[in-house]
């Protein structure tokens, strides 16, 4: 007879493990030290305050400033009501569903776009120009046209729109092209209590946003070791109104942290757990989500290196940290540091979309990023989908099974036949094998006959159709017309300020 | 067309070989001829199955489960064909030449052909210039296809072409070659009537053959 | 001080579990024993049969217990040599180290000058050598194309002889039969020295490729017997496609794989116990619609990273595959899938990766796969070479010292270890956009194409012998001497 | 050219500072003068570490160490420039905008400053217009240099440059601009004298600001 297996441990995927367990235990011990003795400075006195009353030392205050010291105990306590998982989930379609779920937790994995570009390359004339509103609606359109693109940010900061107001608009521009998860960042807490209602308004109420917030919000404090007003006025807003926020220092090895990559790991770590222990102080329970970004400046250039192997093994080290923390991760992938679509651009996101794939880091943000961030992509970002599903493909690995090794299928077919026509082969070819969309197969006869065409201008087509695509818009006039008009009154109340509006344009 | 023909086509279209037989029969009973049935039922089925297939739609294992389907019902068909005295598409003759193994893309050449509508005979692999000559003159086919994937291999499909010439069979058959190493510039070098560069394109060619003569 | 933990030497891969591995190996084992193989080869049955091996007919059935000798006897770590000495050219085969080289038998070949694509020759040998020995992270040498304009039989004569003298870097030698690995392993001794001199340094490994499924073809068998005899170092790769040649599910290929090459292990071992072996080779799938086999589908990295855990795990080393492309040009698809497949490999430490540098399903070579992919080894390494946790790189002391709000650009630690600690890349450009703006805004492809003519106009190779050269044109006229009947 | 200086740009290639100091003092013990010392020495040294690292054989924090190398020799010779009224290459003045806390790129900037021969004073980072006043009026210098990390704070660059203008010291300084969102279009619409895309770029715009280039 058939007997199942028993006492048999599978490998359900590939696995990666950069730091053992061991190495993290350093890292977070050698981070609580730093968190204790060296202590982080606090630009926001209420934050100061909220600190102090529950155990730190504070000292060395000045009058924007003090250094905090948070004692270990004080990071245990904050740990046990942390959450282990988050979840965002997008506004609802038409019928009123919401479809796009994102639920972060151990080893979960979600790709998505990174925020707040200065510049965009031209979808047409791949000129490098200011991004504008209607750059961040095609990159939101694209976004949700993408099958592997699970949560969106704003690739490009609207730079048509008012400055001090520019974050309502993006935002807006956003809920105009997908209905998928959105991290936001904002221009200060009247920015964000701004986007909270437009929120309100598009899920139809809090009680919705209570079942699932829609957006997270972006907070970085400065490396090193700083969290400034604004950081610490955003994170305990979001603590009071159950908005989920990734906390992400982004420390460049060698000029903002050590140049040792284990010392940069334990730098941010610190950073980040000064917002865990004030976001639980804050509210127990407040929902954090941090990360980063952690890189290299290049040495030669100077440059904050988005695409060097350092960025992708600081990200999966820092995964590793987070799952023993038990606390969500904002990886980072699908970014280079290329200033044009080229064979460059595709080298580097291979190996940090791949890393952060094996790793299982969680929210993998910045697909689309090029030029170190300075730039977005649109080509970056529809051949990052693709190769998504390709790491996709070998991240489900390889399952050994009496069926999968086949032994009865070779007997069959022995030495010298073939295998096109048996049945294990026309019942499995379509899960087995991956198909692509963008990647060329033909052979050298058939691929000159189509025209040789590049992977780079197959891309720059595909992109093209799907930003010309006719879609349904995500939300009625009338829905629109009410955002719009929280974005008008931000304006309004702004429109005294200098060089605010038309800065760019 | 009648329904019991799109059935068919439909059933070649889907590879469903466990019907085919019924249908056919069924076909037959409803007083449809044999010709009727390949050509208004079997090939439009497959004709879709190709354009599918050129379009991505359709995959090599669902070609090849359609091209099947096909050779099930032409089982049935062919001696009636042959006694109704009806041109057949044509035959096939295919090989890996002497020296060489590798078989797998004259495989898929052969079960494109059956697709396309062809009788293919298979000899085989590592197959001497003397032994297609035989082949030829006892299968006498149409059209007469060589494989080869090793570069030291290729040239054996000069010395097959002579051994043809020789024989005095040359002009009764059109020479087709394929494989990894094999360019266009080859088969004009060697005399051969025509290069394709993967498996649907040497269906495609060996039917502008036979069509052409 | 701490004391009782572990460390993560580099990153850690892996595939399987213990349980699978043994699940695949016994598989593999049974299907040996069960099922077995056909060796196209007389002597080598009569050889397999005196080992231990039931034969019938064709078809040779092995017991597991004569594959596990064999697997026992073969060596997991030994050196591959430079032929001048030099330590950094040589290779050292063992657990977590992997080692990157060209492929064999491409027919077509880009022109490093007009970039056209065009037949593989005799002059493009040598280019192929030099650019392997420049290249810091090409290990091993391999000829890139199938020389078309000598004599057919003298191709692989003609690839050794010509990569031989412009590459120190060993070599991995294919060939169309014995007579020409007899001339290959004349030239590789006169530069060692002598045959026993060339077995305690082998500068050279020899290449065979069984059939899948499961045929063990004449001339495979009858290069390895040569190899056997002779000590060389030996690879025994199949090229198994899945859906096509072999089971289209990755255990199946793996484990018919792994079968036909352990059947030339059992092969080898019997001729020459401790001969170096090693396991290979490229394991893909066939592409469903356009029928070619895809040498850049995910799946071959995913089948190969199987595949060197198997290896492993039974004791051998493995011929890895890498670095190749479906594409027919340069362009973004040839990185995806060469950086994808080096990177699986450089995870794994599969121990000599190849095709490294070909395009097209191995239909053409080029320099230019080869250079872009030699900075995306680089990328991989710095990757796999993972995070280095020691008090002194946790760098508690030195964040205390720059404190918030500082800099460690001017720190001591930063001077110490800012050029170990990161990687410099060659052809991945860095700068701002306005200082690529205006040094011509080049593409990574601009750059590749310039490095490449760089390294040929510039690199020298160390010589051989003057007698190495000598043997080297009496084997060739030997050999034309031997083919000039043949048409 | 003296042995000593060539020692001495030596030491600055090498980013000795002990060993600059000390050849400085050697320099002026043989009776060279503090301009042919700072000239034929010490700019000789840094400009060849300009060269070096522009070509890429050079890495940032060796840049750094030459230019400590150069201030230590600076130390030692300024007082007695001034007091031989050698014109020195000028003052940099240095601060992030109001709002931002991003420094890093402000400190290179200051340290590529130091390395040609500038003496620099940095006011820190999240500067308000007015304390800009305030330091130019308390430094006067030559050029003031502004940097911003975000799209919300980079206007505060304008602001600053207003309040400047309503101060009467426009004319007096010449203001360059930087930070990742910065570029070109922008720092002329807000009427800024220069912008430098990196660290190197803006001390060579300085030097060209200044007439030293």
């Amino acid at each position: 007879m058939q007997v199942r297996k028993t006492n048999y441990l599978v490998n359900a995927t590939p696995t990666l493990q950069v730091l053992t367990e061991d190495e993290i235990e350093a890292i977070y011990f050698s981070a609580l030290r730093v968190l204790s003795e060296t202590g982080v400075r606090v630009y926001e006195p209420e934050g100061v305050e909220l600190a102090y009353s529950h155990g730190a030392i504070v000292e060395n205050a000045d009058e924007k400033s003090s250094l905090v010291k948070i004692p270990s105990w004080m990071v245990d306590r904050a740990r046990a009501t942390l959450p282990h998982r988050v979840t965002v989930v997008g506004p609802p379609d038409r019928n009123g569903k919401r479809n796009y779920v994102m639920d972060l937790f151990k080893n979960q994995i979600y790709y998505g776009t990174g925020s707040d570009t200065p510049f965009t390359l031209d979808p047409y004339t791949g000129e490098r120009r200011r991004a504008t509103y209607k750059d961040v609606k095609n990159f939101a359109k694209l976004a949700q046209a993408l099958p592997n693109i699970d949560f969106f940010m704003s690739l490009g900061i609207t730079q048509d729109t008012a400055v001090g107001t520019y974050d309502r608009w993006q935002y807006l521009a956003m809920l105009e092209g997908t209905n998928k998860p959105i991290n936001i960042t904002a221009v200060d807490i009247e920015g964000l209590k701004d986007q909270l209602e437009m929120a309100y308004i598009r899920l139809g109420g809090k009680t919705e946003w209570k079942k699932g917030p829609a957006f997270s919000l972006y907070i970085e404090p400065v490396s090193p070791l700083s969290h400034s007003e604004e950081v610490v006025q955003k994170l305990l807003f979001c603590c009071d109104n159950d908005i989920p926020f990734v906390y992400t220092p982004c420390p460049l090895a060698g000029a903002t942290a050590p140049c040792t990559l284990a010392g940069t790991a334990v730098q941010a770590l610190t950073e980040s757990l000064f917002g865990i222990v004030l976001s639980q102080l804050r509210k127990p329970g407040a929902q954090v989500i941090i990360g980063g970004l952690m890189s290299n400046m290049d040495m030669k250039t100077s440059v904050y290196c988005y695409g060097s192997p350092e960025m992708a093994l600081l990200s999966a080290a820092y995964t590793d940290i987070t799952k023993w923390l038990g606390v969500p991760e904002y990886e980072t992938a699908g970014c280079s540091d290329t200033k044009l679509f080229d064979e460059q651009a595709l080298m580097e996101a291979t190996f940090n979309i791949t890393t952060a794939g094996l790793i299982g880091g969680n929210m993998i943000h910045d697909v689309g990023y090029i030029e170190q961030g300075l730039t977005s992509c649109p080509e970056m970002l529809v051949a990052s989908n693709e190769i998504i599903d390709r790491v996709k493909r070998i991240l489900r690995g390889i399952p050994v099974t009496d069926d999968t090794v086949a032994l009865d299928v070779m007997d069959e077919v022995g030495p010298g036949g073939h295998y096109l026509a048996h049945d294990h082969t026309y019942n499995r070819f379509k899960t087995e094998i991956w198909r692509p969309t963008l990647t060329d197969r033909r052979d050298y006869n058939d691929w000159t006959k189509a025209g040789s065409k590049t992977y780079q201008e197959r891309v720059h087509e595909r992109m093209i159709e799907l930003l010309e695509a006719d879609v349904e818009p995500l939300m009625d006039e009338a829905m629109f017309k009410e955002l719009h008009r929280i974005c008008e009154l931000a304006d309004e109340r702004h429109k005294d300020e200098e060089l605010d509006v038309q800065m760019f344009v | 067309m009648s329904d019991i023909l799109e059935t068919i086509s439909t059933a070649v279209i889907e590879g469903d070989v466990d019907e085919m037989v019924d249908l056919t029969e069924d076909a037959l009973d409803e007083g449809l001829s044999a010709q009727e049935i390949l050509d208004n039922g079997l090939m439009a089925g497959m004709d879709y199955v190709g354009v599918e297939f050129k379009a991505g739609n359709m995959f090599v294992p669902e070609v090849l489960r359609s091209a099947k389907a096909m050779q099930t019902a032409m089982d049935i068909l062919k001696p009636l064909l042959v006694e109704s005295g009806a041109p057949m598409v044509g035959k096939v003759l295919l090989a890996t030449v002497k020296g060489d193994l590798h078989d797998i893309g004259k495989n898929l050449v052969g079960m494109m052909c059956e697709g396309a509508g062809f009788e293919v005979k298979d000899i085989g692999k590592d197959i001497e210039p003397e032994a297609f000559v035989a082949a030829v003159k006892e299968f006498e086919p149409d059209v007469v296809g060589m494989s080869a994937l090793l570069t030291t291999t290729m040239r054996m499909m000069g010395h097959t072409i002579k051994a043809l010439e020789e024989a005095g069979l040359r002009d009764r058959v059109k020479v087709m070659i394929g494989g990894a190493p094999v360019t266009q510039a080859f088969a004009d070098e060697i005399g051969a009537d025509g290069y394709a560069s993967n498996a649907a394109t040497a269906a495609d060619l060996a039917k502008t053959f036979v069509s052409a003569a | 001080m701490r004391t009782n933990y572990v460390i993560n030497s580099g990153v850690r891969f892996s595939m399987f579990s213990q349980d699978q591995l043994e699940e695949m190996f016994w598989g593999v084992l049974h299907l040996l024993e069960y099922t077995g193989l056909d060796v196209m080869h007389d002597e080598a049955r009569e050889i397999l049969k005196g080992a231990g091996a039931w034969v019938e007919g064709k078809r040779v059935r092995l017991p597991s217990y004569l594959v596990k000798k064999s697997l026992q006897m073969a060596p997991r770590s030994f050196t591959l040599f430079a032929r001048d000495g030099n330590p950094k050219h040589n290779i050292k085969i063992g657990p977590g180290r992997a080692h990157f080289g060209p492929g064999p038998t491409c027919t077509h070949f880009i022109d490093p000058e007009t970039m056209e694509r065009r037949p593989y020759t005799k002059a493009d040998v040598p280019l192929v050598a030099k650019m392997v020995d420049a290249l810091p992270n090409i290990d091993f040498c391999e000829s890139l194309g199938t020389v078309g304009d000598v004599h057919y039989d003298l191709g692989a004569l003609y690839e050794f002889a010509g990569m031989f003298p412009n590459t120190s870097k060993p070599i991995v030698a294919w060939s169309y039969d014995k007579f020409d690995s007899a001339g290959i392993h004349e030239i590789a001794v006169a530069e060692a020295g002598g045959q026993e001199a060339f077995e305690h340094r082998p500068n050279y490994v020899h290449y065979c490729e069984p059939l899948s499924p499961l045929v063990s073809t004449f001339e495979a068998i009858d290069k390895l017997i040569f190899a056997a005899r002779h000590r060389i170092p030996l690879i025994f790769t199949p090229c198994p496609i899945a859906g096509g040649t072999a089971p289209i599910t990755g255990a199946g290929i793996i484990t018919q794989g792994a079968a036909e090459s352990w059947m030339g292990l059992t092969l080898a071992q019997a001729l020459q116990p401790g001969l170096p072996f090693f396991m290979g080779g490229v394991y893909s799938v066939m592409d469903m619609n356009t029928m070619i086999l895809a040498y850049g589908a995910p799946e071959l990295p995913l089948f190969m990273a199987g595949l060197t855990e198997l290896a492993h795990y039974a004791g051998l080393p493995l011929w890895q595959t890498g670095g190749c492309t479906d594409s027919k040009t340069f362009d973004g698809q040839a990185m995806i899938e060469g950086s994808m497949s080096v990177f699986f490999s450089a995870l794994t430490g599969g121990d000599l990766c190849h095709d490294v540098g070909y395009t097209e399903s191995a239909m053409t070579g080029s320099l230019f796969q080869l250079c872009a992919m030699d900075e995306a080894i680089g990328y991989a390494r710095r990757i796999t070479r993972g995070i280095e946790v020691t008090d002194e790189t946790l760098a508690v002391d030195v964040i205390k010292a720059v404190g918030p709000n500082g800099h460690y650009l001017k720190q001591p630690q930063t001077r110490k270890l800012f050029k170990t600690e990161f990687w410099y890349p060659n052809l991945i450009d860095r700068q701002d956009f306005e200082s690529w703006d205006m040094s011509g805004r080049l593409t990574m492809k601009d750059r590749t194409i310039a490095r490449v003519r760089d390294i040929l106009a510039t690199h020298r190779p160390s010589a051989v012998k003057p007698e190495t050269h000598k043997v080297i044109e009496k084997v060739l006229e030997e050999a034309e001497d031997r083919v000039k009947d043949k048409k | 050219m003296s042995r000593i200086f060539e020692r001495i740009s030596t030491a600055v290639l090498e980013g000795d500072d002990e060993e600059s100091a000390s050849l400085v003092h050697k320099a002026l013990d043989k009776g060279e003068t503090a301009a042919d010392i700072l000239n034929e020495g010490l700019l000789v040294g840094m400009s060849e570490v300009g060269v070096r690292f522009k070509a890429g054989d050079m890495f940032v924090p060796e840049v750094l160490m030459s230019a400590d190398a150069m201030q230590a020799g600076m130390r030692i010779l300024r007082p007695l420039l001034v007091a031989g009224g050698v014109k020195l290459i000028g003052k940099v003045m240095l601060g992030t905008v109001e709002g931002d806390l991003h420094d890093i790129g402000k400190n290179l900037v200051g340290m590529m400053c130091e390395g040609v021969g500038f003496e620099v004073i940095d006011i820190g980072f999240d500067v308000s217009p007015a304390d800009f006043v305030a330091a130019v009026k308390e430094h006067q210098p030559d050029i003031v240099g502004m940097s911003a990390m975000l799209t919300t704070t980079m206007r505060a660059m304008g602001h600053t440059i207003k309040a400047l203008t309503e101060a009467g010291l426009r004319d007096k300084v010449k203001v360059i601009v930087g930070g990742a969102p910065v570029d070109a279009a922008f720092a002329k619409k807000i009427e800024a004298d220069g912008y430098g895309s990196n660290a190197p770029a803006g001390s060579d715009l300085a030097k060209e600001l200044v007439g030293a280039a």
